[in-house]
This record gives C-alpha cells, sequence and structure tokens, in this order.
C-alpha cells in the first residue's frame, strides 16, 4: 500500500499534470500540453496500476475544469501512454536516452497521432483521415522537445534526490 | 507535577546526509501552561525537534515523553499526537480540505468523529482564531496570514494540550505576523495551552515564558528571555540580532549613561528616558 | 469563464464545421469546386456538429461553475465507490483528488512566478530554435517539480500530524445527501433519454 | 538630475473584460532618478508588486506610458523587443531561490548573462563577479545549488540577477524568510550596489528597512501613490502608517511614546543611535 508520502507525491503530480497539459506558448499554435512529463514520473516511481488510476482521474478532472466534454476515447489514450511509460521507465534507477526515446515515439505513434486521431474523427463525425496530416506534422515536431525534457528532468539529480522518499 | 513534554539525552542525525549530528544529547523540559521558544540558526536542527516530539521522526537514542508517556511504537504516535497540535511553516502546506471549515475538518474526520460533533467543534475553533467569516472560501484565495490562522484553527480543534508552531511566521508580513501572536498568546493564558514557538525572530521570543537556543546541535541556553537578551556574545554567535530595546540600552550604556544594568522592553526603556528630563 | 473552456477546442470546432460544409455531400448541391462542394446535407451535418459540441461545453461549465473541487472530489469518490470490490483504495484516491484540485491554484501561481523570474532573466519563451525552446522549458519545470516535490514532503508531514491514516475508518465533514431535487433531476434525465430514443426511431 | 524612470499617467487592469477584471493601478506617475535608493510599501495588494513589474516590462500599462532611460513602454510595445530594458533593469523576486534550477552555481549565475547574448566565457567572468559581489565562495561554483543552506541559495539567486548587470535593480521582499544574520547580509549587498550606482527599487513590509537604508519612501493605497516622500518626512504622520496597515520602525515607536509623555525630540530618529544622540543633545539644551 502507499505511504502518505506516495499519497501526496501522486496527488501533486497530477495537480502538475493537469497544470501543464493546460500550459502552452501563446505565440504557438502547437497546442500541445507538457503534462505528459507528470505521467512519465508517476510511472516511474509508481508503476503501471497508479498511473493507470492517475490517468482516468486526470482525464475525468480535465474534462470537467476545463469545460470540454468528457469522451471515453481520450481516456482509454491516457491509459495507454501510463502503461508505455510505465513499462519503459518502472523500476528503473536511471533512465537512459534510448528508454525516453521508445516511451515518447511509441506514444506519439500510437496515442497521439493513432487514437486521438480517432478519437476526433468519431466525436466529430468525419473521416480520420482529414486530421491525419496536420497532427501528424505537429506531433512529428514535438518529438524531440519531448525526448529532450523528459531526458534532462529524469535525469536531473536534484529531482532524482526525491525519489527515495517516495517509499517508506 | 510532571512536565507536560520530557526530552531526555536526545540524539538525532539523518541518515542521508553527510553524516553530522543534527542534535545531540539534548535534555528539556516544558511544564503544562508555559510558552516555551525555541530558537537557532536556519538549519540548527529546531524543525527536526517539532517533529521528533511529535513522533513524525524517531529518535536515534534518548527519550521523548509526553504526559509521562514515552514515544516507542508507533500506535504510541497516534496518540500523542492527539494531544499536540502543530503548525509548520509555509502556508500553502498545510491545506487538505477544499474549504476553510472543511479543512478545520481533516483532523477530526482522521479520528472518525461525528458529523454534528465535528461541525460544532470547527465553529469554535475557527472563531477563536477569527476565521469563521471565511468557512466557506477557497484556502487559495486567502492571505498568508488568514491560511496560518487556518492552519492554527485545524490544530486546534483537536483540543490539544500542546501547541508546537514551526516557524508559523516567518513567511508573514508584521502584521500578519503580530495577530497570529495574539492568537497564540491568547491559547496560552486563556487556555492554559502549552506553546512550543520555533523561530528565529528574537522580537517574538520577548512575550515568551522561557527561551530554549540551539547551536550546534546542542542546546546553549535555557532560561528567561530577559537574561537571555544580555547574552550579546551568545546571540552574535548564533547569527541573531539582539531586540531593539537592548540595542538601545546598550547605547546608553556605551555613550556613558548611567543605566540599569537589566534587560528592559520598549515600554520600559521609554518611562527610563522620560525620567531623564 | 466559459471563453476560457471553449478556447483549446475552437480550432476543431471550426475546422470539423468547416470540412462539414467544404466536403459534405448528398442533398441539393449549392457550389461545386474540383473536390470542394457545398451541399444542403453538409450545412445540415455541420450545424448538428456544432450544437453538439457547444452542448458540451456549455453542460461543463455550468458543472464548473455551479460545482466546488471538493464535491467534485467527493463525486469521483462516490463514483468510484463500486471498485472498492475489487480492491481498489477509493479512499486514497478521493484523498488524492482532494489534494490535486487543492494545489492547482497554487502550482498555477508558482508557474506564473517561475516564468517571471526566467523572463527577467532573459529568457523569452515560445522564441527560438528547438534546442533553445526545450531549454527554456527544462528552466521553467525543473523549478516547478523541486518546489512540488517539497510541497508533497511537507503536505505528507502535515498531515501525519493531523492524525492522517488509510488504516482507519474516517468520518465526513461534508456530506452528499441524495435530495428530492436529485430525484427530479434523475426522472426529468431519464425522460428525456425517452423522448430522445422515440424522436430518433 | 537624470531621470532615469517615468511613470507617466499609468493604469493596470488584470483582465480586462471579463468578470474577474481588477485595476490594479490607477493613474500613477512617479520619477525616479538615477542612484536612488527607493523603498515602496503598502499593503497586500495594493499595486506594489505589479507597479514594480511594469518597470521591466513583465507587465504593460493599459493606459499611459513608463519610460526607462530611452526605452518607452506602453501597451503596443511588443512582448518580444524587451530583451535591452530586462537587462537593464534586474528584477529579484520574492524568494528567488526558486528560480534556480541548473546543476552548478556557476552555470545557473551564468544563465542570465547567456540569455542577453554573452558568449560562454564572458558569461562565467562576469557570474564569478556576480558571485564574489554576493560572498558565495569559489568552493560552492561546482556544488548543486539545491544542496546549499538556505541563506545561500538566495544569495545564488540573487547573484544570477546581479550577473547581468543591471542599472536598475528591482526586489520584492528580497529578505523574506531569513534569518536576521541572513537579512542583515543580504542589506549589505544591496546597499554596496547602490553605492556603485545602481539604482535600487526595493517592495518591503519592513519599516526598519525602509527606515535604515532608502532615501524616499512610496506608500501605494489600492493601486495609487498615496506619499511620496522621505521616511522621516512618512514617519512624522502616524496616521497615514497606520491607515496603511504598516508598523512603526522601533526608534519612531520610541519617539512617539516621548511625544506622548511631553518629551519633544528635534527629530524623528531612524536608528538606535540616532535616539541615544538626540536625546543627549536634549538633555544638554535643558540644562
Amino acid at each position: 500500500p502507499l505511504s502518505i508520502k506516495g499519497l501526496t507525491y501522486i496527488a501533486i503530480l497530477m495537480a502538475i499534470e493537469i497544470v501543464l497539459n493546460k500550459f502552452q506558448f501563446q505565440t504557438s499554435y502547437l497546442e500541445i500540453g507538457f503534462g505528459f512529463i507528470a505521467v512519465a514520473f508517476i510511472a516511474w516511481w509508481f508503476g503501471p496500476f497508479w498511473s493507470t488510476i492517475v490517468a482516468i482521474l486526470v482525464d475525468v478532472l480535465t474534462s470537467i475544469i476545463n469545460g470540454y466534454g468528457f469522451f471515453i476515447g481520450f481516456t482509454f489514450s491516457g491509459i495507454i501512454a501510463a502503461l508505455i511509460f510505465s513499462f519503459a521507465f518502472y523500476n528503473q534507477g536511471k533512465v537512459s536516452w534510448l528508454r525516453v526515446i521508445v516511451a515518447v515515439v511509441l506514444i506519439t505513434l500510437i496515442v497521439n497521432i493513432g487514437l486521438n486521431t480517432l478519437w476526433i474523427s468519431v466525436m466529430a463525425h468525419t473521416s480520420f483521415f482529414y486530421y491525419l496530416p496536420l497532427r501528424l506534422v505537429k506531433n512529428i515536431i514535438m518529438i524531440p522537445i519531448q525526448i529532450i525534457i523528459l531526458y534532462i528532468l529524469m535525469n536531473n539529480k536534484t529531482i532524482q534526490h526525491f525519489k527515495p522518499n517516495v517509499f517508506k | 507535577m510532571d512536565p507536560i513534554i520530557k526530552v531526555s539525552n536526545l540524539s538525532f542525525q539523518y541518515d542521508d546526509e553527510d553524516a553530522s549530528k543534527i542534535l545531540d544529547d539534548i535534555s528539556f523540559q516544558c511544564e503544562k501552561g508555559e510558552y516555551v521558544s525555541l530558537i537557532g540558526k536556519n538549519g540548527s536542527g529546531k524543525s527536526t525537534i517539532a517533529k521528533l516530539i511529535d513522533g513524525l521522526l524517531a529518535p536515534q537514542t534518548g527519550t521523548i515523553k509526553i504526559n509521562d508517556i514515552g514515544l516507542s511504537s508507533h500506535e504510541n504516535d497516534r496518540e500523542m499526537r492527539k494531544s499536540i497540535g502543530l503548525v509548520f511553516q509555509n502556508p500553502d502546506d498545510q491545506f487538505v480540505g477544499a474549504t476553510v471549515a472543511s479543512d478545520v475538518a481533516f483532523g477530526l474526520e482522521n479520528r472518525a468523529v461525528p458529523r454534528e460533533i465535528m461541525k460544532s467543534k470547527v465553529e469554535v475553533a475557527l472563531k477563536k482564531v477569527g476565521m469563521w467569516d471565511f468557512r466557506n472560501e477557497m484556502p487559495s484565495s486567502l492571505s498568508g496570514g488568514q491560511k496560518q490562522r487556518v492552519a492554527i484553527a485545524g490544530a486546534i480543534v483537536l483540543d490539544p494540550q500542546i501547541l508546537i508552531l514551526d516557524e508559523a511566521t516567518s513567511m508573514l508580513d508584521p502584521l500578519a505576523t503580530k495577530q497570529i501572536h495574539e492568537v497564540v498568546n491568547k491559547l496560552n493564558q486563556k487556555q492554559n495551552m502549552t506553546i512550543l514557538s520555533i523561530t528565529h525572530d528574537i522580537n517574538v521570543t520577548a512575550k515568551s515564558d522561557r527561551i530554549l537556543a540551539l547551536n550546534d546541535s546542542k542546546i546553549i541556553f535555557d532560561g528567561k528571555p530577559s537574561v537571555f537578551f544580555q547574552k550579546h556574545e551568545l546571540i552574535a554567535n548564533m547569527d541573531l540580532e539582539l531586540p531593539f530595546s537592548e540595542k538601545l540600552r546598550q547605547k546608553f550604556i556605551d555613550t556613558g549613561y548611567d543605566i540599569s544594568d537589566q534587560y528592559m522592553d520598549d515600554e520600559e526603556i521609554s518611562q527610563w528616558i522620560s525620567k531623564l528630563f | 469563464m466559459l471563453l476560457r473552456g471553449v478556447k483549446p477546442i475552437l480550432w476543431l470546432i471550426i475546422f470539423t464545421v468547416l470540412i462539414q460544409i467544404l466536403f459534405g455531400h448528398g442533398g441539393t448541391v449549392y457550389f461545386h469546386l474540383w473536390f470542394i462542394s457545398i451541399t444542403s446535407l453538409g450545412i445540415i451535418n455541420a450545424m448538428m456538429i456544432f450544437v453538439r459540441l457547444l452542448l458540451i461545453i456549455i453542460i461543463a461549465t455550468i458543472l464548473t461553475i455551479t460545482t466546488s473541487p471538493s464535491m467534485i472530489a467527493l463525486g469521483v469518490e462516490t463514483i468510484l465507490v463500486p471498485l472498492k470490490w475489487i480492491k481498489v483504495p477509493t479512499e486514497t484516491i478521493g484523498m488524492m483528488v482532494s489534494i490535486a484540485l487543492q494545489f492547482i491554484p497554487t502550482l498555477i501561481d508558482e508557474l506564473d512566478d517561475i516564468m517571471n523570474a526566467q523572463r527577467a532573466r532573459g529568457v523569452d519563451f515560445g522564441k527560438g530554435k528547438l534546442i533553445k525552446r526545450a531549454q527554456s522549458l527544462v528552466s521553467l519545470i525543473i523549478p516547478l517539480f523541486i518546489s512540488s516535490f517539497r510541497h508533497a514532503e511537507h503536505l505528507a508531514d502535515a498531515m501525519e500530524a493531523r492524525g492522517y491514516s488509510d488504516e482507519v475508518k474516517r468520518s465526513h465533514y461534508q456530506l452528499v445527501a441524495w435530495t428530492k431535487l436529485d430525484w427530479i433531476a434523475l426522472l426529468f434525465m431519464i425522460l428525456l433519454t425517452v423522448v430522445v430514443v422515440l424522436v430518433r426511431s | 538630475m537624470d531621470k532615469q524612470i517615468i511613470l507617466k499617467n499609468v493604469d493596470f487592469i488584470y483582465q480586462p473584460d471579463l468578470p474577474s477584471e481588477k485595476q490594479a493601478l490607477t493613474n500613477v506617475s512617479l520619477e525616479i532618478e538615477n542612484g536612488e535608493f527607493m523603498a515602496i510599501v503598502g499593503k497586500t495588494g495594493s499595486g506594489k508588486s505589479t507597479l514594480v513589474q511594469m518597470i521591466n516590462g513583465l507587465l504593460k500599462p493599459t493606459l499611459g506610458e513608463v519610460t526607462v532611460g530611452d526605452i518607452k513602454i506602453n501597451n503596443q510595445t511588443n512582448n518580444h523587443n524587451l530583451s535591452e530594458l530586462r537587462q537593464k533593469v534586474g528584477m529579484i523576486f520574492q524568494f528567488p531561490e526558486k528560480q534556480l534550477f541548473e546543476d552548478t552555481v556557476l552555470k545557473d549565475v551564468a544563465f542570465g548573462p547567456i540569455n542577453f547574448g554573452d558568449d560562454e566565457p564572458t558569461a562565467k567572468t562576469k557570474a564569478i563577479k556576480a558571485l564574489s559581489i554576493v560572498g558565495v565562495s569559489k568552493k560552492l561554483y561546482d556544488r548543486s545549488p539545491f544542496e546549499l543552506s538556505g541563506g545561500q541559495m538566495r544569495r545564488v539567486a540573487i547573484a544570477g540577477t546581479i550577473a547581468c548587470e543591471p542599472q536598475i535593480l528591482i526586489l520584492d521582499e528580497p529578505t523574506v524568510g531569513l534569518d536576521p544574520n541572513g537579512k542583515n547580509e543580504i542589506l549589505k549587498i544591496i546597499h554596496q550596489l547602490n553605492e556603485k550606482g545602481v539604482t535600487i527599487i526595493m517592495v518591503t513590509h519592513d519599516m526598519d528597512v525602509v527606515a535604515q537604508n532608502a532615501n524616499r519612501v512610496v506608500v501605494m493605497n489600492k493601486g495609487r501613490v498615496s506619499s511620496d516622500s522621505t521616511p522621516r518626512e512618512l514617519f512624522a504622520n502616524p496616521e497615514l502608517i497606520a491607515n496603511n496597515s504598516l508598523a512603526l520602525p522601533d526608534s519612531v515607536q520610541i519617539y512617539y511614546d516621548l511625544v506622548h509623555d511631553g518629551i519633544q525630540l528635534s527629530q524623528i530618529p531612524l536608528t538606535a543611535n540616532e535616539v541615544v544622540e538626540q536625546i543627549t543633545q536634549k538633555r544638554s539644551g535643558v540644562k
């Protein structure tokens, strides 16, 4: 079972995820948030069970807070992303470039480009292929930025220093 | 009568840091209803003492007794915490409930107190700190000083015999600091609550019954504030400042005035000046 | 509030409506050029989708305006109760939701502060090459994570000091009671569903 | 005299046209000269922080104009052309250690100069100079800033701004949360910079700090400038002080206690030294 510290860490990471999902560059039309970083940390430190739970919660809460409707497809996307991150990072002491690259590429292809495009087309009753080109381009542009940020953060000594405190 | 807090030969060090002891063979005690200030530099182990007394950390050697009950097993920790309320430094780090009232109720919820009793206790506690009018506000909408008053309400709602303030006003402006100390003084005087106030603000220690000074992991002074304020060298070594009235008294001595060799507070010293004319 | 909720999916709505209008087929054709064709059915479809998305937004916004975060947290916990059967710790999850909601405004303020501090040190967010952008983000996110983890550490102490444990039974200060109004709302929803189903078939 | 900063009829509104709209500044006009040490005081929410953020372009006036040297900022100013201004006007926020993020102290301090276009060796030189000004020893240069004590972290963060060599330094409550010694050290550093010609604008609640450091103090109230004078002139108006939830410095409190007892000193004392001096003076006058 989770320690109290474990509970507060997950809760705060969840809040970070919601905040960073909303956070976008004002000047850029690439509307991709940075909540994935928090997902990666939950997966890394807490594993598939808790990252799945958080994926569901964040999706429900975000749709309530931001006022988009709730669509079960995106929840499914969130779970898949959480599981891919868990598969790549859970129980890893040090996270290598390779693991970060594999995780980010897999999530971009399967979740962001594949599933999410599908959900948007289902929601809007339009063909998958209308949205594909635009989403393909913007998601591929984001891959290197996501990889660099994730690698730097997960290998930051100060941040790592907090890790042993999570389980007690 | 037995002391309410009795710390004997307490030592502690964090295992992950470089191995220096943060507390080294410390002993002190507090009587019921006493207002004790614990002062020392940043990082001198003051907060560690608070956590040890509340059982959030376990001592490596030595004993801590609250009301003559020793801290040893985990169950006792919970039992002990019932008699201790703790208020921390950062107002933002203490909120669990989404409204002021539900946050104050948190400690009661943890003890499965029935809802009706909870409601009246929350009301009493919030009124004591002057925050009842804010009961339905979200904590994030409050000022720092208001947040700390709510945090005090959250601690005293459990009717603790001891209230520990861990640098509870160091992030607040002077006005909010004053208000918090007014609330704390009232709890001390009207309800005979034992106060252990951890601080590096020497001015707020003037009103306490006793000062415990911690330096280099040892207690180097235990006595009345008026005695402590005269130990200028000790205070300088601890990176603390003299209270203004004491600085002024020293200046008078240096200039050749014939002034009492006892500590005087602001009021006493201005009375003394009046008599010069 | 409403506007802010709409903004992120505004492009989706516009894009979808435009596609429906420009590439729709069926009904009377008003305009045709190469692969673009504006038809009556296309326009009707576009309007339908527009109204549908608008409704979703309005309903969600009403929920946010009328329901406090604590009620939402409590609601989430209540919905999850059946999961207790498969040993999911629903109380812990409810606590998590409550804390997370509690910290969102704090973290937004903190992110704002850090952003201002880095701007004052010459960071220009959203400008420059890829590497530069990644670096400016790192200067934002590392401080955010560190200060958040400090919050988590202190909060855990504060909760423990106030006697929290997931092993003991807790009572609840805030109560979600099922009232007459809820029956009426439920009845209304059922009626509405029936009507919709009847009309559709 | 050289007018370095001019605010002319500045209004600022947060989130205009939304229900949460809030007027933070109303018709603020100020002129600040080169080399001043100005304190800004007032209640929480009186517009102090908004005011100082106007001066380095983090916020732009809704109405009116801010001029810093030859740079003008009004509501037409583009966000991306403010680099020159931000280099000129350094800003140190409350709890500045929150901005630290690099692996080493030296790298973190050099971060600002690099952003403002210095090459790495130049930035390093500036960083070393700044670190020596704030008194961080060489031994710590390659340590992680997060391993340092609270007071040292604060100094490193301040060095991060000083390294950009600003002509104007804005500080928002720079000593909150430090122990008295740490607080005095920071104030000493600020004083030294001021003596070297850096204009200091400091937001604070601590009236002792105002009394002992500033040559000018502006009181903000509900987004307006409600008083602009020397500290001594301000303390001569206890009513104004009380109305703005400010506290009198200890030395001034003694002055008023004595007035209450019918003893009128010739001038309001700002330090313990001045109290003793004036009493001595008064006594020799009596005799």
